[in-house]
């Protein structure tokens, strides 16, 4: 395998969690609601998953009690922002910090213990024997191909589906959507918990795919990446896909590169996928100014009917 | 007052007013001097991690557990104290109500020592530093001892003559641990060459894979890791090949691709040093403990480890813990060619403890 | 009497304080132009809301066809057969209007390119039907108002409403667009659809409609055959007392050229050229008039006069100087006044009171404040006094400026943007959504500005309102100035021909 | 609303508007109009979180009672206790002060962290580059090079919004990670304690180079710098131009345009303000209590400050008791471990004290409506 394809495998590996949490969090805010608790619902998607993993063997089991776990604090967060128009901003802080201590609490009890398993492989034999294909896409574990055929989907949907107008509509411009029939505190309810579920199922793969143990902070930031990913792929599954993968490929370039004996401190190294970030988003901004930049316009607005414009 | 011997802090509350009002020193005073030494002490631990974390933090409680059961004593702990501000205020409430407190992890040593000049009569026992007071003593173990065995392992388990190791950060206690593992395959296979990757944090599943995904992928086949978390290790059990981490026995998450690692045991020396306190026989010194007296233990090899290479490994561990084999013994060259040790020679416990080079046959540098 | 297709029945609706709608009666017949006329904040809109189910009643009963109905959404009311076309436009600006129109049908799961291109279809189909016509692939932010009313209209009848609802719709047309609005609606009468248009403006009731309901402050004064009544006897009712209405008299007190544009050109929000040469000039104690249709660069021009909007070419010569680059503040201390379209948006701060709106552009002024502090107790009466002469209905200084009534709103904007004295007042649509009453009191202050010797560029889309008050009329038509005619020989008809886009070559057009 | 009323908002909140499909039923009205939250709200939250918490807690077989009496007592309870429960509202009170200054204009910044990070590592720059330095004008320089650092990092993060319309949420979460990456590469690399085998952190502080302490406690000079802030803040605000200004652009930045005020050029003030302040907290934190540079010197403080800045409505004098409680629920925190209670229950306190603080701002605005 050369390095190139090497990384595209780690990049895959890396980025899974980052892409799930990030679609997640598109389709919270596709819907015009804020979403800073990533990282709270990480936890907690990881928390349950390993807690009804470890306790009773069944990963499916598992994997759907993490959905509904982090589906659950999803509607929550809709409460707060949907029916009660409380500060988005505000409540995904108050959903990350009570995330991580609740998490944190929760998993005394199985801290350290091994998972009983790890996450299950697709062994695609057909596709193994392909170079260079098959090296990429002949082993990877079904969230994988979840989180790919979830990018599909969630494409599909927005873009070519009367629930993506529906969905756009409701970010862009609720009022109309109200007039227009559409369920507007439906639909955002909807898609927060399925959102937050998501997100929920990205945690639920980092302790899958990553280490086969609950502990404590175990998402080490990475809820919050998910979160600048939003914007970062402007709230596009497709660019969602690239743009998780970028900072998946970018996190293991940094050790390749110090495998191949650079000099340069491995904390720039690790620093540049943050102000790629910043500075790619500095050119679009730049470069779209003339148009509308692609955020859900009522992102962070909560929606009143009986409001005056 | 809170010198007595029940677990302290429920019973507190209702007597609040000492701890409050008096200087904490004085309040401690009074076991120290005017009751017996058969009074059992008050004991606490300052944890950097949670006791779950299954690696160094659940090694230090596995100790307190150990020490409990030995000596018949309760002893608090707190757990997630940051390397911060946080600590010094923690020890200090801690100092008010106990008689011993270890702080187990090294960022505590200042806040350790600022507490100790505030509590004469508490002794302070802090694990990997090397600063003391009066009252206040470190230890540490030489678990380089069991990375050198680890090493001499993971020498004969390649194929390739290619290992990895998963640094967290580039500190003496990683470097020493790392040379000591490279010596060790060195010792069985000399053509053997270490990759380091350094990954910054101690915790954290998915850097720590994807730098064992980085070794792997340049073509290391033993990893061993430097870490807390398996991550390294399911890496590597993914794609069939060997690997250890660190602190604490890991083959229940993949005993199958389980090599060893070191491990800690701190047990013995807490019931030690608490029972010295008892007997007033305690002063402050820098305890380093090693495999003769079980302080550094190496953890029992995976399933697929075959025989003869254990029985390489024990009879090098009977000869460290005999005194016969020292880890650092020249000639010893860095990477950049130059001899660190001269034949003959022997690493003092300072050198290795300030150790900032890495022996020949690691690949890799440190970032200065 | 026929069976009314609407029929409302003590409908009471109150926002917090204020009773909207008191015990309203309202109906409207199939086949029929329905006027809805009242003057700013009668409650056209709150009544119309409640049917549309954007509002929920608090009592009374809606009946649709003879049956009661329960109209608790818009989705409801959408059921019904009523749609209703906003005051503010309810379109999602970044989707197309295609897409728009067909938001929230159900019909299709899967949007192929197959089903996009046959809504496409029925869509222009529609627009052909009843004289509507935009691009029908374009997002809605890119196309005109004009075209986005157009959207609007197809987009109820697309949904199949043969109750249609039109609040205020023509106060962002041409004179020749509101004939075409108008042609639509008799032929959406023909297809025995029942149109229901709220609006003011007493000439556009008199020419389209057949039966006019007149509210007042919350309660339904009066419903009258049009046929049957006078401008003046629906102006008494709406107003509650007489009102003439009269070409203001005026004397010449034009001075010299104050404002001289030159070649101006200026990009728009998305790029596209907002002005393209154009030229105008102002003189002292002479009000200009800008006819021209919603999106031909009014906006820009005004923004870029108030220094909030920088110009590729051509100069601006202000007062004997030419200004080098856009700042707002150097327009205010320059003397340069500004009423901006939409006060609630831009003109004030809704949230705050009377006092700190007042303050927006004295604030910094050594009357105002002194080393950056400002003299709170010499504010607080200046407003006081300020509030008085301009005669702001509010209950407190401090109550929030939101809570105002819209034309004590733009009473307190006038109040500040006349308090100091300015020498040139760019007023844009000054008097949109202000009754008889409060657009008397606007003329006469800028009438009063004109008098004390100060310029004023009057943009509005109101032809009457341009040609009571101006001196001379300007068209704007695609960035640019096609035509002029002084106060005198200003002809209704040639304006509006103007206004869309054609020029004449007689002598009064340049 | 009256208090009591809201007790039972759960019940009250059942038919959502969307819901309701019973003829005459009750419905919720939302009241917009009403935008002042009542003054009992805070601490109504704070009630509810406490016994949200104390279900957990004892579902952990522990007396809830107790727990929090010993969180109260370990905060609050010593001389000792409540120092240090001061010298944690420090940072929370100076980031909490820069996060309310940017939210006013609705400039979320979530970078306090970073910029706290780089005022620390400005601040010891000091103390490496000038070891020498007598205590006054190594005091002075370390306060001048940590603002000016925080506020700098500050910039980074305005200048994207304001010439560019890149989100300060993302950039500032961005820079926080740069600025703790630059941390580490300083406390391992180039300023590294020769004499710390190795070891990450930078050499002790001298005396001189350290903030003034009261008598033996930890509680430093930082609480002036902290209060005075405060104060100037607070004045500046309700008296000055820029006050009227800032309030503006609050209540309506369109029309602030239009006013002639310069947005953009207030955000980057604003920015440069929070960043300072940040800043200033980051250097008090090495100077006043770790006296040295090294990784995790804010455990989170620029997190835990948005709350807390949250918690006090925006208001300079509000900022200085909540960051005070702040600082008390953290140090309560870890008092509650030694009688066997994870941390964690802090976190989840101030979560959950979020939760019903955001909630109870809202719930006052509804009322309950007899529907049609
Ligand atoms: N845009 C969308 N995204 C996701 N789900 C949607 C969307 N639109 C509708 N749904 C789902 O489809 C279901 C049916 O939608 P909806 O209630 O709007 O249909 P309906 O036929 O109008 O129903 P009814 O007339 O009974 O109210 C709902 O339960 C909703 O969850
Ligand atoms: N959503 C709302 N919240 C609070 N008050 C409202 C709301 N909608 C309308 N009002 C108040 O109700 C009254 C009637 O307003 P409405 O918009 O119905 O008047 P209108 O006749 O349509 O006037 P206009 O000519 O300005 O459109 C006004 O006093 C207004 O302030
Ligand atoms: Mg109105
Ligand atoms: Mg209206």
């Amino acid at each position: 395998m050369d390095f190139t394809t090497q990384l595209l495998i780690a990049a895959i590996s890396a980025g899974t969690p980052l892409l799930l949490a990030t679609l997640g969090g598109i389709l919270n805010e596709r819907a015009g609601i804020i979403q800073l608790g990533a990282e709270g619902l990480m936890l907690m998607g990881a928390v349950t998953t390993c807690i009804v993993y470890i306790r009773s063997g069944n990963l499916l089991l598992a994997l759907l009690a993490a959905i509904a776990v982090t589906a659950v604090l999803g509607m929550v967060h809709s409460f707060l922002c949907v029916t009660l128009r409380a500060n988005q901003t505000m409540s995904g802080l108050a959903m990350t910090l009570f995330g991580s201590g609740l998490s944190a609490y929760l998993g005394k009890s199985i801290s350290g213990l091994p998972l009983p398993g790890t996450s299950p492989k697709l062994n695609l034999t057909w596709l193994q024997g392909i170079p260079v294909i098959g090296d990429i896409f002949g082993r990877l574990d079904y969230l994988t191909w979840f989180s790919l055929l979830l990018v599909l989907v969630l494409h599909l949907l927005i873009h070519h589906t009367s629930w993506g107008l529906h969905l756009r509509a409701v970010g862009d411009n609720p009022a109309t959507a109200d007039v227009m029939g559409i369920r507007v505190q439906l639909i955002r309810y909807s898609y927060v918990t399925a959102g937050a579920a998501l997100i929920g199922l990205a945690g639920a793969d980092m302790v899958l795919a990553y280490a086969p143990t609950w502990n404590e902070g175990l998402t080490a930031g990475r809820g919050w990446i998910a979160v600048g990913l939003v914007i970062f792929a402007r709230w596009n599954p497709l660019r969602a896909l690239f743009c998780a993968y970028f900072f998946g490929a970018l996190d293991s370039l940094g050790f390749r590169i110090q495998l191949l004996g650079s000099v340069i401190p491995s904390y720039f190294l690790k620093m540049i996928p943050y102000v790629v970030t910043i500075l790619v988003l500095m050119y679009l901004g730049y470069r779209n100014r003339n148009k509308p930049s692609g955020t859900p316009e009522s992102l962070g607005t909560p929606y009143i009917r009986e409001q005056r414009f | 007052g809170c010198g007595g011997n029940n677990n302290a802090a429920p019973s507190n509350t209702a007597a609040t007013e000492a701890p409050a009002a008096a200087n904490a020193g004085t309040a401690t005073e009074a076991p120290a001097t005017t009751e017996p030494a058969a009074e059992k002490p008050t004991v606490a631990f300052v944890y950097i991690g949670p006791p779950g974390d299954g690696g160094y933090t659940y090694q230090h409680d596995q100790g307190r557990l150990y020490m409990e059961k030995e000596l018949g004593i309760k002893a608090d702990f707190v757990e997630n104290v940051p390397e911060s501000a946080d600590a010094e205020r923690v020890i200090t409430e801690l100092a008010q109500s106990h008689d011993i407190v270890f702080t187990t992890s090294f960022g505590y040593m200042d806040f350790t020592l600022n507490v100790a000049g505030k509590f004469p009569n508490v002794k302070f026992l802090h694990a990997s530093g090397y600063k003391t007071a009066e009252n206040m003593g470190t230890y540490f173990g030489k678990n380089y001892q069991a990375s050198y065995l680890t090493g001499i392992a993971a020498g004969k388990m390649t194929t390739k003559n290619h290992l990895g190791y998963v640094g967290a950060f580039p500190i003496s206690e990683v470097i020493y641990n790392l040379n000591a593992f490279t010596l060790g395959a060195q010792s069985v296979n000399p053509d053997i060459k270490v990759d380091v990757v350094w990954t910054n944090t101690w915790y954290d599943p998915a850097t720590e894979r994807q730098a064992a995904i980085s070794l792997l992928d340049k073509g290391a086949d033993v990893l061993l890791a430097y870490q807390d978390s398996p991550a390294t290790l399911q890496a590597a059990a993914e794609r069939g090949a060997y690997a250890g981490g660190n602190d604490s026995d890991m083959s229940k998450y993949a005993p199958d691709n389980y090599l060893t690692n070191p491990v800690w045991n701190w047990g013995p020396y807490y019931v030690k040093a608490v029972q010295s306190v008892m007997d007033g026989t305690w002063k402050s010194e820098q305890y380093s403990g090693d495999m003769a007296d079980g302080m550094v233990e190496l953890a029992p090899f995976g399933n697929k480890v075959p025989d003869d290479v254990k029985a390489l490994v024990e009879e090098a561990k009977a000869k460290i813990i005999s005194g016969e084999l020292d880890v650092f013994t020249g000639p010893i060259s860095d990477n950049q060619g130059n001899v660190k040790v001269q034949e003959g020679q022997k690493l003092t416990l300072e050198e290795v403890l300030g150790m900032n080079w890495l022996v020949k046959g690691v690949e890799g540098t440190i970032p200065q | 009497m026929q069976d009314h297709s609407v029929e409302m029945r003590g409908i009471v609706k109150r926002f917090g304080s204020v009773t909207a709608s008191d015990q309203v009666d309202f109906s409207a017949n199939a086949g029929e132009v329905h006027a809805l006329l009242g003057e700013n904040g009668a409650g056209k809109s709150t009544v119309m809301s409640m049917l549309s189910g954007v509002y929920r009643a608090d009592e009374g009963e809606i009946l649709i066809h003879g049956k009661p109905a329960r109209i608790r959404s818009p989705k409801d009311a959408a059921l019904l057969g009523v749609g209703m076309v906003f005051q503010n436009f309810r379109l999602v600006q970044t989707l197309t209007a295609a897409e728009n129109i067909v938001l929230g049908e159900k019909s299709s799961f899967w949007r192929g390119s197959k089903w996009i291109r046959q809504k496409r279809e029925e869509i222009e189909a529609l627009g052909e039907q009843f004289g509507l016509k935009f691009p029908v692939n374009r997002p809605i932010w890119q196309l005109s108002v004009g075209e986005q009313q157009r959207v609007e209209i197809v987009k109820t009848l697309y949904r199949g409403a043969d109750i249609i609802i039109l609040d205020e719709p023509t106060s962002v047309l041409t004179p020749g667009e509101a004939e075409q609005l108008f042609e639509t609606l008799r032929v959406m009468k023909q297809a025995g659809k029942t149109v229901i248009m709220t609006t003011h403006k007493m000439k556009e009731v008199m020419a389209s409609s057949d039966r006019i309901s007149v509210m007042r402050k919350g309660k339904m004064i009066a419903t009258l055959a049009t046929a049957q009544t006078d401008e003046l006897e629906l102006a008494r009712l709406m107003v509650g007392r007489e009102v003439t209405i009269s070409r203001q008299e005026r004397e010449a007190t034009q001075g010299e050229p104050l404002l001289v544009v030159n070649r101006l050109e200026v990009s728009a929000d998305h790029g596209r050229k907002a002005l393209d040469g154009l030229s105008l000039t102002v003189c002292e104690g002479e009000i200009v008039g800008v006819a021209g249709v919603a999106g031909n660069g009014q906006k820009e021009l005004a923004e870029v006069l108030t220094g909030l909007r920088t110009w590729k070419n051509g100069e601006i010569i202000f007062d004997g100087s030419r200004v080098k680059t856009a700042s707002v503040r150097g327009a205010i201390d320059a003397g340069i006044s500004h009423v901006p379209e939409n006060r609630m948006k831009s003109g004030l701060a809704g949230r705050l009171g009377s006092v700190d709106n007042l303050l927006f552009k004295s604030y910094r002024t050594e009357e105002h404040s002194k080393f950056g502090i400002l003299k709170a107790a010499k504010n607080r009466l200046w407003s006081q006094e300020l509030v008085q002469r301009f005669d702001v209905k509010t209950p407190e200084l401090d109550t929030p400026v939101q809570q105002l009534s819209g034309g004590n709103q733009q009473k307190l904007l006038f109040a500040r943007e006349v308090s100091h004295k300015p020498k040139l007042m760019v007023a844009v649509h000054p008097t949109q959504g202000l009754d008889v009453g409060a657009t008397a009191g606007v003329h006469e202050l800028l009438m009063e500005l004109r008098s004390s010797g100060s310029g004023v560029l009057l943009i509005s889309e109101d032809l009457d309102e341009l040609l009571q008050l101006s001196d001379r009329i300007l068209v704007i038509y695609n960035g640019a100035i096609i035509g002029e005619s002084d106060h005198e020989h200003a002809d209704r008809e040639q304006i509006g021909l103007m206004m869309a886009g054609i020029r004449h070559r007689e002598g009064s057009a340049v | 609303m009256s208090p009591k009323n809201t007790g039972n908002t759960a019940a009250v909140l059942e038919p959502l508007p969307a819901k309701s499909g019973k003829r005459f039923g009750l419905r919720l009205e939302y009241d917009s109009s009403r935008t002042r939250s009542p003054w009992w709200s805070p601490i109504l939250s704070v009630i509810l979180a406490l016994l949200l918490c104390a279900v957990f807690i004892a579902a952990n077989g522990m007396n809830p009672v107790t727990v929090y009496e010993k969180m109260f007592r370990g905060a609050f309870g010593t001389s000792y206790g409540f120092t240090e429960t001061m010298v944690k509202a420090i940072p929370l009170l100076l980031c909490g002060l820069g996060i309310a200054v940017a939210y006013r204009i609705s400039v979320w910044n979530i970078g306090a962290e970073g910029q706290l990070t780089v005022g620390a590592m400005a601040a010891t720059a000091v103390t490496i580059y000038f070891p020498d330095l007598p205590s006054f004008w190594a005091i002075t320089l370390m306060l001048i090079f940590g603002t000016a650092a925080g506020a700098l990092w500050g910039l980074m993060t305005a200048i994207p919004r304001t010439h560019f319309g890149v989100n300060e949420l993302i950039t500032s979460l961005m820079l926080n990670y740069v600025a703790l990456l630059a941390l580490d590469y300083v406390v391992f690399g180039p300023w590294k304690d020769p004499a710390g085998f190795n070891f990450p952190g930078s050499p002790m502080f001298t005396a001189a180079q350290s903030l003034p302490v009261l008598g033996t406690t930890r509680l430093h000079i930082g609480l002036i710098f902290g209060l005075v802030a405060v104060f100037i803040y607070f004045l500046m605000v309700k008296f000055t131009r820029w006050g009227y200004e800032l309030r503006l652009i609050g209540a309506n930045p369109t029309a602030a345009r239009y006013a002639g005020i310069h947005i953009k050029k207030h955000i980057i003030i604003v920015m440069l303000i929070s960043g300072g302040l940040a800043g200033i907290a980051g250097m008090a934190e090495v100077s006043g209590v770790t006296h040295k540079l090294m990784q995790g010197i804010s455990p989170g403080y620029g997190y835990t400050a948005i709350i807390v800045a949250w918690l006090a409505k925006l208001n300079p004098l509000g900022l200085i008791v909540t960051s005070v409680l702040f600082g008390g629920l953290i140090v309560g925190g870890y008092s509650v471990q030694t009688i066997g209670l994870p941390s964690s229950i802090s976190e989840m306190l101030q979560g959950s004290i979020l939760f019903f603080l955001i909630a109870g701002d809202m719930i006052h605005r509804f009322r309950i409506r007899r529907s049609a």
